[in-house]
């Protein structure tokens, strides 16, 4: 039984990193906003599947809010908000895809090495694998950030991050239920303040480009 | 033959070289005259030439300060007190161990400050000629002088004058290189602190050439006389120290008899008018120096002093 | 660390004395902000200021030769606390603060405040003509005519 | 600016009086920080305000040094504790040799950028000429003997038995120092950056003491050591003593004139007799006249450097006869230096209208200036009594006293043996008095007493313009010519009015300090040219930025990965 339990945790959690890489490769931002949408889904089963591995019933509470928002409301909002903008929908990025999934997959090799070295001494499989994965959904999670130009794609790089912060929290032994919790108002509070600044930037300057911000900020040096 | 012996040598040193200062420039003019085939004033005129300064009333410019009063006295008396510590006919005077080379260096400093000043003092531009150059030519002679003493004070380890006669005379130092040195570096700082030939011409009146006289063009009267007679001391002054450090057989010991005091000032005025003599010659021999070619001069006296003490290891230590 | 000073060698009275006058120093500074713009004040200060540099001159020069004093201050570092020792090379050195203290505050009570050194203005070699310095009254500097005869 | 100046005095004393790292650099700092805000306390003039800023840059530049040695010093106790700060644990475990050395080095450049040691000065004659002059005074005769002090705490005290080499570093940056510093002040046409120069020529003397007592030291002649520390000890207290008196007088010479150039002064001793009178005295003191104090400490050097033949390292029997050569020369330049100071300020006549209507300086400044003449003459006549008064100090760190000297005949001092060499300054002042009165009663007995005043003969030439006077630059022009073409590349060019133009041609002066022009402009410009480079960075936008982070915490990662 022990392995099966580990079995499923780990494809889960592989599964996130797969998805991770999708978000990467999307182009188009409706198409973006869904996949997000199933990274949460899976985060949301693989937290579920820890609370039943570890048998800590708070688990299940992280996971059903994992599920409302980050799978329902979240990209509901986002949608919305997209159509409302108006703005095009193509995906503009500074770096084409094809080394940025080079440098993806550099980034997932590294966390693992970390991981691995850091946590030498766990003798808990499991976990060591978890934090391994979930480092590297969250650096991709950045890299899909910096490789951006739209303030919306940006959103989402930083919730996927967020995600992985999740999925971490969940792989490692015995962390309450307060820090989820607040790790994901944090997020949601940031959302809202993203979501609000995308909107003046809308009014403003009629383009969510970040670059076309640069024009107002002051010469350069 | 206690203090008051020890004190009537010293009173009597003082006395000596007070008197015979104008005496040896007047026999040193006498015999720069002679080889220049010309008679040339008595030995026994500059006696004459202070005691009319002496008479004559001192003009003073209008803006003349105190201090252009003062500094006549104080630069006579550092010079005098400078003079009374060179062991002349005797050594281990009462006073002696008042003051080492160092510090007769120093007074000669002392009265080359008084002297640059009040040659500043009237606010003419002969003054400032004068000063300025001054302060050049002892900014090299003084090093070139402190490192003299660096090479006696090796040799006799020590700067007490008499202690040096005393080691020169008694442990038989012989020959060495250094010594030599010294003594080739110690006359050319003589010339140039005595502004003699080839530094600077002491009987000139041509206001380019000059630098201890472009100092004292405006004193006049008794003030003039101190100055002269200072000038004077000074040269008694380096004379007797050549004497007693490279020359000093004939100089009485502490203590000595009336005889061997007699033998000692004897000894010493032989000693002087060969002095007088050779530096006659020497100036006539020599014509004045360029003013900036005076670095160069007193710059080979700096390194003979320099290699005089650094050799003087080699040997002190091989 | 107790709060209080605690001494661990002897502490001379004058070591203490000498703490004594450094803060009476540091509260002078304080106190002279508000004095400044007064008239009398800077004659306050610096006579202050004098006195307490005598103070600390005096006992100074007495400790010259006295057995050294040590003295741990609450303020410092915590474990360490401020260590303050009083030995020759101290007193040595506190002599010259005092004495310069001592000699720079009556110097500075007769240097009127507000004349700018560089009130004169800049300015390189002298001139080839005589200057004609007109320059505003500032409090010590004499104003000079405009044209000084030739 | 007036709470700034208890608190500099307040810091001055803290330092001295600090017993672990943290007070001491706290009380340093607070020092810096306070003669800061005193240099820019007059910001009206540019300046005073750019003045500030490279003192501020040294200042600092200072403290780091001081730090890591510190930090060296403190390294040597077991524990990982505070308690390793205090020096009383530094005494305890000393440094190991290597560190030891280097915290020599560290000292040297963190004590010697605030004393003002030669590659390190360029601030002093900038900073010390802005502050008003009483803090100007204190900063030069009292804010450089606190890093002095913190010098000799530091290498004498806490970084254990010298090495033999020790001396060498110190002696070769104290010698040029001494000469570079008073011919730097030769150049100089301002009063106070004269006496902020010659400042450096003293603090050089100061380290060419401390450097013998460190070769003597490591070398077993414990004995000169003690001559050579009470020598630089002694030299400390004179400096502080003739350095405020003179600059007293610069400050009395502004509030009388308002003027600080030399070349618009002069015929001062007529207005200001008293100011004159201290001003000569002090002058007199620092060029090491016999009966004053300034000779002593020389003095008392020369004999240490006297001694070096029985040091068993050749190359110090070397080095240090070369270090008395440039040391003999410092002291040569250094009356020609003050009698120029001298003599164009308050002799001659008056060269603007500010001079000739300068006025006395009130009975505050005079008294503070005749209370240090006379210190300064009493330190001269009667020096057994300070040098026994300096054993204090001397003894626990060089291991031994020096012979007593207070209890000896006549007030004379003997350093190391009878017939070595003695010096009594109260007789030569008795003699020299003597004599000079003497002479005044011989001829106002014999010769006339008669004075006569007339206009100056200057070889009948009538001129009376003050400009004909010798200005400051042309008093140091031989000895521009002879010692500072090349080091100090000075160059006179004259500027020629065109043809038929009737304006006067135009002679001037112009010189670089070596130390800025070869290490402080290009390390000021590589400075500013990284920085315009680095400039970029502060224009990028929000996703660089995110980058850069992001660039970060992957290079963190790989650095734990590897090295786990």
């Amino acid at each position: 039984m022990g392995n099966l339990v580990f079995d499923i945790a780990h494809l889960l959690a592989g599964l996130q990193v797969l998805v991770s890489f999708l978000l990467l490769y999307q182009d188009r931002l409706g198409a973006l906003i869904r996949v997000f949408a199933l990274q949460a889904v899976l985060l949301a089963l693989s937290v579920a599947w820890q609370a039943y591995a570890q048998d800590a019933p708070h688990l299940y509470v992280t996971a059903a809010i994992a599920l409302i928002f980050k799978v329902l409301i979240i990209p509901v909002a986002l949608d919305r908000m997209v159509v409302r903008l108006g703005i095009h929908r193509q995906v503009e990025t500074v770096v084409s895809v094809g080394p940025t999934m080079l440098a993806g997959i550099g980034l997932v090799g590294l966390s693992l090495v970390v991981m691995l070295r850091v946590t030498a001494g766990e003798a808990d499989a499991l976990a060591r694998e978890d934090l391994a994965f979930a480092l590297s959904v969250v650096l991709l999670g950045l890299l899909m950030m910096i490789t951006r130009r739209n303030a919306v794609s940006q959103i989402i790089g930083f919730m996927s991050l967020e995600n992985g912060l999740i999925l971490a929290a969940a792989g490692a032994r015995g962390m309450p239920l307060v820090v989820e919790i607040s790790v994901a108002f944090s997020v949601l509070i940031a959302f809202i303040v993203i979501g609000s600044f995308v909107f003046r930037i809308r009014e403003r300057f009629d383009t969510v480009d970040v670059d076309a911000l640069e024009r107002f900020r002051g010469g350069r040096g | 033959m206690g203090l008051t012996g020890g004190l009537l040598i010293q009173s009597a040193q003082m006395a000596l070289v007070l008197a015979l200062a104008p005496l040896l420039t007047g026999v040193v003019r006498k015999a720069k005259a002679r080889l220049q085939r010309r008679q040339g004033a008595s030995v026994l005129q500059p006696y004459r030439d202070l005691a009319r300064l002496f008479r004559k009333e001192a003009v003073l410019a209008e803006n003349a300060s105190p201090l252009f009063r003062a500094a006549p006295y104080v630069i006579f008396a550092a010079t005098w007190v400078a003079a009374a510590l060179v062991p002349t006919f005797a050594t281990g005077l009462v006073f002696s161990w008042t003051a080492d080379l160092i510090v007769i260096t120093a007074l000669l400093a002392s009265a080359r400050f008084f002297l640059a000043l009040a040659g500043m003092d009237v606010g003419t531009s002969f003054g400032g000629i004068g000063s300025s150059r001054e302060m050049m030519i002892s900014s090299l002679a003084e090093p070139a002088m402190l490192m003299l003493v660096f090479t006696l004070a090796l040799v006799a380890r020590s700067t007490q004058l008499s202690t040096v006669a005393q080691v020169m005379l008694t442990s038989g130092v012989g020959l060495r290189v250094s010594l030599a040195l010294a003594l080739v570096a110690l006359v050319m700082v003589a010339v140039a602190e005595n502004g003699r030939i080839p530094i600077d011409n002491p009987s000139t009146h041509l206001e380019l050439t000059m630098v201890h006289e472009a100092m004292v063009l405006e004193y006049s009267g008794p003030h003039l006389a101190m100055i002269e007679l200072a000038g004077q001391l000074k040269l008694v002054l380096y004379l007797s120290l050549i004497g007693c450090v490279f020359v000093p057989w004939g100089l009485a010991p502490a203590g000595a008899s009336v005889l061997a005091l007699a033998a000692g000032v004897l000894a010493w005025a032989a000693k002087m008018a060969v002095g007088a003599l050779l530096l006659a010659l020497f100036e006539t021999s020599i014509a004045k120096m360029r003013v900036f070619r005076v670095p160069d001069f007193l710059g080979a006296a700096l390194m003979l002093g320099l290699l005089g003490t650094l050799l003087l290891f080699v040997s002190r230590s091989l | 660390m107790p709060a209080s000073a605690i001494t661990s060698a002897a502490s001379a009275p004058a070591l203490q004395l000498l703490v004594a006058g450094i803060v009476a120093l540091v509260l002078l500074a304080a106190g002279a902000v508000p004095l400044a713009r007064k008239a009398g004040g800077s004659a306050l200060v610096y006579g202050a200021a004098a006195a307490i540099c005598v103070l600390v001159l005096g006992t100074a020069l007495s400790s010259l030769g006295g057995a050294p004093a040590s003295l741990i201050l609450p303020p410092g570092l915590p474990e360490l606390g401020g260590r303050l020792r009083l030995d020759a090379l101290a007193a040595v050195g506190l002599d010259g603060d005092g004495l310069g203290g001592a000699a720079a505050s009556p110097f500075a009570l007769g240097f009127p405040p507000g004349c700018a050194p560089g009130g004169a203005g800049g300015g390189a070699s002298p001139p080839g003509a005589m200057p004609a310095t007109s320059r505003r009254r500032n409090g010590c500097c004499p104003s000079i005519p405009p044209s000084w005869p030739a | 600016m007036l709470p700034f100046y208890p608190a500099f005095l307040a810091g001055m004393m803290l330092v001295v009086l600090a017993d672990d790292a943290f007070t001491f650099l706290f009380g340093w700092e607070f020092m810096s920080l306070a003669s800061f805000a005193l240099v820019v306390s007059h910001h009206g003039v540019a300046e005073n305000v750019r003045a500030g800023l490279v003192y501020l840059m040294m200042a600092a530049f200072g403290t780091l040094a001081l730090m890591l040695a510190f930090g060296l010093l403190a390294a040597g106790g077991e524990g990982v504790s505070l308690q390793a700060l205090s020096f009383s644990a530094m005494r305890a475990h000393g440094p190991t040799p290597l560190a030891a050395a280097v915290v020599l080095g560290l000292a040297l450049l963190g004590a010697g950028s605030k004393a003002g040691l030669v590659p390190l000065h360029v601030w002093l004659p900038l900073a010390h000429p802005a502050a008003p002059s009483h803090v100007s005074a204190l900063m030069s005769g009292v804010m450089t003997k606190v890093a002095v002090y913190g010098f000799i705490r530091i290498v004498f005290d806490l970084a254990g038995p010298p090495a033999w080499w020790w001396g060498v570093p110190v002696l070769l940056v104290a010698g040029p120092t001494a000469v570079a510093g008073v011919l730097y002040a030769l150049m100089q046409t301002d009063v106070k950056r004269v006496l902020a120069c010659s400042t450096i020529e003293n603090i050089g003397i100061i380290f060419v003491g401390l450097g013998l007592a460190l070769a003597f030291e490591a070398n077993g002649a414990p004995a000169v050591a003690a001559l050579a520390l009470t020598a630089a000890l002694f030299h400390v207290v004179n400096h502080a003593l003739f350095k405020s008196l003179l600059f007293f007088g610069a400050g009395a010479v502004l509030v009388a004139t308002g003027e600080k150039r030399m070349g618009m002064l002069g015929g001062l001793i007529h207005a200001m007799p008293q100011t004159a009178l201290a001003m000569l005295v002090g002058a007199a003191a620092i060029s090491a006249l016999p009966p004053l104090n300034g000779f002593v400490s020389e003095w008392l050097t020369f004999q240490a450097i006297l001694l070096s033949p029985d040091l068993p390292v050749w190359g110090l029997k070397m080095l240090i006869p070369a270090v008395g050569a440039l040391l003999a020369l410092a002291a040569a330049l250094a009356a020609a230096c003050f009698v120029r100071l001298y003599g164009i300020v308050f002799l001659g006549r008056p060269r603007s209208a500010a001079a000739s209507q300068a006025r006395e300086a009130d009975g505050f400044t005079r008294t503070a200036m005749a209370s240090l003449a006379v210190l300064c003459l009493a330190a001269g006549i009667l020096p057994g009594p300070v040098i026994d008064a300096l054993q204090g100090a001397v003894a626990p760190l060089v291991g031994v006293r020096m012979t007593g000297q207070g209890h000896l005949a006549w007030l004379s001092i003997i350093p190391v043996a009878e017939g070595r060499s003695s010096y009594n300054g109260f007789l030569v002042f008795v003699f020299i008095a003597l004599s000079a009165s003497l002479a005044a009663l011989a001829v106002h007995a014999f010769g006339s007493r008669a004075v006569r005043r007339a206009p100056a003969w200057d070889c009948g030439f009538p001129g009376d313009d003050p400009l004909a006077q010798y200005s400051a630059e042309s008093f140091a022009q031989p000895l521009r010519r002879v010692f500072g073409r090349s080091l100090f590349a000075a160059r006179e060019t004259v500027t020629m009015p065109p043809p038929g133009d009737m304006a006067p041609a135009r002679l001037s002066v112009s010189e670089r300090d070596p130390a800025w022009a070869f290490l402080f402009a290009p390390l000021g410009r590589a400075v500013s040219a990284l920085s315009g480079r680095a400039n970029a960075i502060a224009h990028l936008n929000i996703r660089n930025y995110l980058a850069l982070v992001f660039g970060a915490l992957v290079l963190l990662l790989v650095v734990l990965a590897l090295w786990a």
